[in-house]
């Protein structure tokens, strides 16, 4: 096995935890944890492929990280705030409790 | 602008941190068990009786065991039983003696009434502040025996006082033997005459013993 | 200048690296890197953790001179052996862990701690051949290594199951979130100058002397001057000290997170929180102060850690001494001046620093204008913020009956 | 592969599955911690400086923080940290689908041919990185920057109290 | 973690396990009886909203000893020593409250020296109180220990005086009926003269050190607002009442002693909040000395004790008496009923700490915990008088 399977092989377990995660757990926070993982699962790929695989651009795959981990950034700030504004309406954080805007 | 009360408050510190090599007046610790503290005369702590004479402490006690002090302690911390028989006392004359004279330290206040109230100046305020013990019961409840300081240390610790004290002592001694020989001549003039009463102990309710 | 060149490389500017060299010549080639780097750690946990020893008994001696007492003197020839007297004590002292406690976590929070603050002394020059690890990105290595300090103040503060600890625990988080900001931009100005990450390198930019007394340190320029200041005011947020030292206000929350600790463990936090201080007061000598370089051409044959440990003392000891003086603030007043005052300055300080390289080519009646400009780029926005700041509050006058 | 990498993984997928299956909420969060630092860690081995101390940067220090806070401001009680076991049907779906994600992602890993892996990282210097994002990528960088400043303002917005709700509850 | 179980955990929703009526969000500390800043064994309990105080319940008691029931089985005279240990930071004014009740009530002159005696040792006192008050409360506000010594460095000079008149630091045990038990001598009166001189400069230091500065400024500024209509309402004297504005100062509406004879002015607050609680204790600490310096110098001669105050076996006639000064703290005065025998029938105290304690939830409430620390500590209590 290379080092690219493996890198590869490591990310898609990471995301397949972070899926994991996101789906079955019902706590918007641990959801959200859960997406952050697969973010970083992604960014894994990233990484792997800039170093193991030649061809790219020398620091492509670097910037893209730093671009994804800039987004998830923003993206962690607006869900937790999301959350707490969850927590604010229905004094709890059970996703399957969120039905408001349901039609 | 802001920060200028911090500074001017660095300013005060780092003068004081300086101030503290070379003043005095900055650095006032007394590093205690080298350096004992200079008591001032007034300065009382727990009680102790007075006796005349320094090698029969017990003999010579000034304390009649007339309770006053025991019924005036606030905190109720001494302890006293009378004699049955009398001794004389420094004058000679027989007197009740305190068969048992117990001050509970540990009730104490030290707030020197039980000196105030007396009328012998048997009872006076000691300086020993050292008086740290392991044992919580025993070695807190002082007895007769312990209490007893002679007269000449009444001296080093309160000088001021004890002259005082001592030359009104000598002033009803001498009133008494005037009165006793008064007293004496007139029994020789009128054999048929009733005893004349026991020359009253001066009253010192008015007159605290620190009056000028 | 062949002077100069002489002293620079002495005897003992090179005797630690000479010694670590002695003992990893004997060893065979391939163990050597292994051996040196093992050596360095070891001086760096020595010399820190002494320098803590005596950091702590300096703290309480000189508080106590400030306040006017002897501090410590009892153990040993002038106290002198009060840390070590306090370290027996602390090992031998029994470890309570609360009975609703995490007690993983609670073990836990204080090693991380000790072991986060460490990571930072890495990339610190500490003198011309003194480096632990030279890194292409050593100030962003320096920044995320500290990090998780405060990481560990909630762990410790949430485990405790009080609620003071619990409160010191979310007073930890908002401080921290708040101080990252202002300190990481007060650094952004000397990375930008200097146009590099490195801190041998940021070092080497301040070498030299402008009319032969002068150090190009970067503390001696306008924004370099606003930005030590801002660093150090964010680093004693950073390190928990008086006057932002919230999560462990005595006053108010007990010890805050560290109510529920003793013993052993408590002395980790303690240690933590110095090699903390040490550290910032460390990138702050790099950063600003020149490093290791000595203030004056004629002093360069004293070694150049000798210098660092100099500038390094002298924050310390400006530590303890605003502890020693100022009062405590409250959390949102905390807030409110990471926010309103700390990030913008900051960031004004970034453009003016942005602008004093940009004009370095200005020579002659341009260069006044250039120091005018950046000199007016830090002090009116000072007083504008300071004076929205500290609005309402003033000393006041008062009427007598 | 080297054990370096082994070590890595296990850490980084072992504390995610940890936290996949603690109920308590903070020991999720900070095993997710461990496991993000574990992916800096594999930056860092991979060669990639850079990213990794900004990936410590922005996960250990400035969203783990949020995360707690969070955590901590939407609790009622030490007990409710205790988030309730997944339900089962739930929880045999998720798992169901992650090993499925996975299994086709591996299934394409073994299947693809790759190039040989060069010998040494590709040589990115700080200087270049930055060089390349002002220029190449000046313009995603200056998105990016809106996006920042707009998320910031979003959740600023959505965290902050309604007023006029707050006034009918006191 | 030791979690308390859900208090309906077949229901599925999230109950909340908080007891009592608080909402979700609240938590409830007990603040005390041990904790740093009580002022002693004093408890708060407070319900926080993050860390905004939404409720303060205070406690008290820890520190009973039955003071009044006490007094009304000893003596007259015994229970002057038990008043040193009311408010123990200020015995010479307690003392005097005391004496003064007695002496009303017995009808007992006091000659001129001792009452100038009893202005003095009652301004040193408020000078110890109020020096003592603003280092505990800088103390409060989180200062590492520094102005609380500095403040107890010249307050050990006070000390010292009293020691070398009464015999003790603090628990003083000095006003008699009639007068006072020891007259100062000349070299006493030096000294306190040296000292007075020696308070001004110290004063001028500890306001440099933090009256401006911007934290402590911050700190105190708008916190713990009392305003004078409830401080008037709930009976709040002293520093506390003059910080809100109201000019009520016992030494000038009863004139009791002999301070009309002195020049001296009344420092009024205007907005009732910390610092003006802190700065009025401050500035009335500057009249003090004024009003030592005038005492100092006008010390009559004469007997320090009326010749016909009685000792022992004092029995006042029946009736009653209320004695009050302006203490550091505020009023305090004593209450006295007498049957004609040697111990009062009733004795009650009229303790300042006490009463201004009871506005205490009222001034936290909105504030942070960090805040009802240093209000409690502006409030200036000591829990001896607190709980008697």
């Amino acid at each position: 096995m290379s080092p690219l399977q493996g890198c590869l092989l490591l990310s898609a377990a990471l995301f397949s935890v972070g899926l994991v995660i996101a789906l079955a757990r019902s706590n918007a926070i641990l959801v959200l944890l859960g997406i952050e993982l697969m973010l970083n699962a992604a960014n894994l790929n990233f990484i792997a492929f800039w170093r193991f695989h030649s061809g790219a651009a020398p620091a492509t795959g670097v910037i893209f990280v730093l671009f994804a981990i800039a987004v998830a950034a923003a993206e962690a700030a607006v869900g937790l705030a999301l959350v707490i504004a969850l927590y604010r309406h229905q004094k709890n954080l059970r996703l399957q409790e969120a039905t408001r805007l349901r039609g | 602008m802001l920060g200028s009360g911090i500074l001017q408050g660095l300013l005060v510190t780092a003068k004081n941190f300086v101030g503290s090599f070379h003043d005095p007046a900055r650095y006032t610790t007394l590093e205690y068990p080298e350096v004992k503290p200079a008591l001032p005369e007034a300065y009382r702590n727990f009680p102790f009786l007075v006796c005349d004479n320094a090698t029969d402490p017990l003999g010579t006690l000034r304390c009649v065991a007339c309770q006053i002090c025991e019924k005036e302690c606030p905190p109720q911390c001494i302890y006293i039983e009378k004699s049955r028989d009398k001794k004389p006392d420094a004058t000679g004359k027989p007197q009740i003696y305190p068969a048992v004279f117990a001050i509970d330290t540990s009730v104490c206040m030290s707030c020197q009434i039980c000196v105030e109230v007396c009328p012998f100046d048997a009872i006076k305020m000691d300086q020993v502040f050292e008086v740290a013990t392991t044992d919580r019961y025993a070695a807190l409840l002082l007895d007769r025996g312990q209490l007893t300081k002679p007269n000449t240390y009444f001296h080093t610790i309160h000088p001021t006082e004890a002259a005082e004290v001592d030359a009104r002592l000598a002033a009803d001694r001498q009133a008494a033997e005037e009165k006793a020989r008064v007293a004496a001549l007139a029994k020789a003039k009128a054999p048929a005459a009733p005893q004349a009463p026991a020359a009253p102990v001066a009253k010192r309710d008015q007159t605290p013993e620190s009056a000028p | 200048m062949i002077a100069a060149a002489l002293t620079t490389d002495s005897f003992l500017e090179r005797l630690p690296v000479l010694a670590r060299d002695t003992v990893t010549g004997r060893l065979p080639e391939s163990w050597r890197w292994m051996a040196g780097s093992l050596l360095e750690i070891i001086a760096i946990l020595a010399g820190f953790g002494l320098l803590f020893a005596y950091l702590t008994l300096a703290e309480r001696k000189i508080l106590g001179r400030i306040q006017n007492r002897p501090g410590p003197n009892r153990t040993g020839w002038f106290g002198l052996l009060q840390p070590f007297a306090d370290g027996v004590k602390a090992l031998t002292k029994e470890d309570v862990v609360p009975a609703g406690a995490d007690r993983v976590l609670h073990f836990l929070a204080p090693v991380v701690l000790v072991a986060v603050s460490l990571l930072g002394f890495a990339v610190l020059p500490f003198g011309r051949h003194l480096v632990a690890v030279e890194l292409d990105t050593a100030v962003l290595y320096f920044f995320a290594a500290g990090t998780a300090t405060e990481l560990a103040v909630f762990m410790a503060g949430w485990a405790s199951h009080n609620k003071y600890s619990l409160l010191a625990a979310m007073r930890a988080l908002a401080q921290l979130i708040s101080y990252e900001l202002p300190l990481l931009l007060s650094v952004v100005p000397v990375v930008l100058v200097a146009g590099t990450l490195s801190t041998t390198k940021i070092v080497a930019a301040q070498g030299g002397w402008s009319l032969g007394f002068v150090p190009h340190w970067h503390v001696f320029t306008p924004w370099g001057a606003a930005g030590f200041v801002l660093f150090m005011v964010a680093a004693l947020a950073e390190s928990n000290r008086s006057p932002f030292d919230l999560p462990e206000a005595e006053s108010e929350l007990i010890a805050g997170h560290l109510t529920e600790y003793s013993g052993f463990k408590y002395a980790l936090f303690f240690m933590a929180e110095y090699f903390g201080m040490c550290a910032l007061s460390g990138m702050a000598v790099t950063l600003f102060l020149g490093g290791w370089g000595a203030p004056l051409a004629q002093l360069e044959w004293i070694p150049s850690y000798a210098w660092f440990t100099a500038k390094l003392l002298v924050l310390l000891l400006g530590f303890i001494w605003i502890r020693a003086t100022l009062p405590r603030l409250r959390l949102d007043q905390l807030m409110k001046f990471a926010w309103k005052f700390l990030v913008p300055l900051t960031l004004l300080n970034l453009a003016n620093a942005a602008g004093w390289s940009l004009t370095a080519g200005w020579t002659g009646p341009l260069q006044l204008v250039r120091w005018a400009v950046a000199l007016a780029l830090v002090a009116v926005p000072f007083v504008v913020l300071g004076r929205t700041l500290s609005a309402g509050s003033a000393p006041r006058t008062y009427r007598f009956a | 592969m080297t054990f370096t990498f082994l070590i890595l993984a296990v850490i980084i997928l072992g504390s995610a599955l940890a936290a996949a299956l603690r109920p308590n909420l903070i020991h999720c969060a900070l095993l997710l911690v461990v496991s993000w630092l574990g992916v800096a860690g594999f930056y860092l081995w991979a060669g990639a400086e850079f990213v990794a101390f900004a990936q410590v940067l922005v996960y250990v220090g400035a969203l783990s923080m949020v995360v707690l806070f969070a955590v901590l401001l939407t609790r009622q009680s030490r007990a409710e940290l205790r988030v309730d076991a997944p339900e089962t049907r739930r929880a045999v779906w998720a798992v169901i689908a992650g090993v499925a994600v996975s299994g086709v992602i591996g299934a394409a890993v073994f299947a693809t041919k790759w190039d040989p892996a060069p010998v040494t990282a590709p040589e990115v210097t700080v200087r270049g990185l930055g060089l390349e994002l002002m220029g190449a990528h000046a313009a995603a960088l200056l998105l990016l920057g809106v996006l920042l400043t707009a998320a910031l303002l979003g959740a600023v917005v959505l965290a902050a109290p309604d007023r006029p709700e707050k006034e009918e509850k006191s | 973690m030791n979690a308390t179980p859900l208090a309906n955990p077949s229901s599925g929703a999230h109950v909340r396990s908080v007891p009592g009526d608080l909402p979700g969000d609240l938590m409830e500390v007990s603040m005390g009886p041990h904790h740093p800043s009580t002022h002693g064994v004093f408890r708060m309990i407070v319900t926080l909203d993050g860390e905004t105080i939404v409720r303060l319940k205070p406690v008290f008691g820890y520190l009973h000893r039955n003071h009044e029931k006490l007094a009304e089985n000893t003596s007259y005279l015994g229970s002057m020593p038990y008043t040193d240990r009311l408010d123990y930071l200020n015995s010479m004014t307690n003392n005097w409250a005391y004496a003064r009740a007695v002496e009303q009530l017995a009808g007992i002159a006091v000659p001129e020296r001792a009452e100038y005696v009893r202005v003095i040792l009652a301004e040193l006192t408020r000078l110890l109180n109020h020096t003592c008050l603003a280092g505990f409360l800088m103390q409060d506000c989180g200062c590492s220990g520094t102005p609380l010594m500095y403040a107890f460095r010249e307050r050990e000079k006070i000390l010292d005086l009293f020691e070398s008149l009464s015999g003790s630091r603090m628990m003083c045990n000095y006003q008699r009926f009639g007068g006072c038990r020891v007259d100062p001598s000349a070299a006493w009166l030096a000294a306190a003269q040296q000292l007075v001189d020696g308070y001004g400069p110290f004063l001028d230091e500890f306001e440099a050190l933090l009256t401006g500065n911007e934290i402590l400024l911050a700190r105190t500024q708008g916190v713990g607002r009392l305003s004078a209509a409830l401080a008037i309402n709930a009976g709040v004297t002293g520093p506390m009442l003059r910080a809100t504005g109201v000019n009520y100062d016992l030494r000038k509406v009863d004139g009791y002693g002999v301070y009309p004879r002195f020049q001296f002015r009344i420092p009024l607050g205007e907005h009732g909040d910390v610092y003006d609680r802190y700065m009025i204790r401050i500035l009335e600490m500057r009249e003090s000395l004024a009003i030592l310096r005038q005492a100092l110098a006008g010390l009559p001669a004469g007997p320090i004790m009326n010749p016909a105050a009685k000792l022992r076996g004092f029995r006042p006639k029946a009736g009653e008496a209320y004695g009050r000064i302006e203490g550091p703290k505020g009023e305090i005065g004593f209450h006295l009923v007498s049957d004609g025998g040697p111990n009062p029938w009733r004795y009650h105290v009229r303790a300042p700490s006490f009463i201004n304690l009871t506005i205490l939830e009222d001034l936290c409430l909105g504030h942070t915990v960090a805040d009802a620390v240093i209000i409690l500590g502006s409030i200036d209590i000591v829990l001896g008088e607190v709980d008697r």
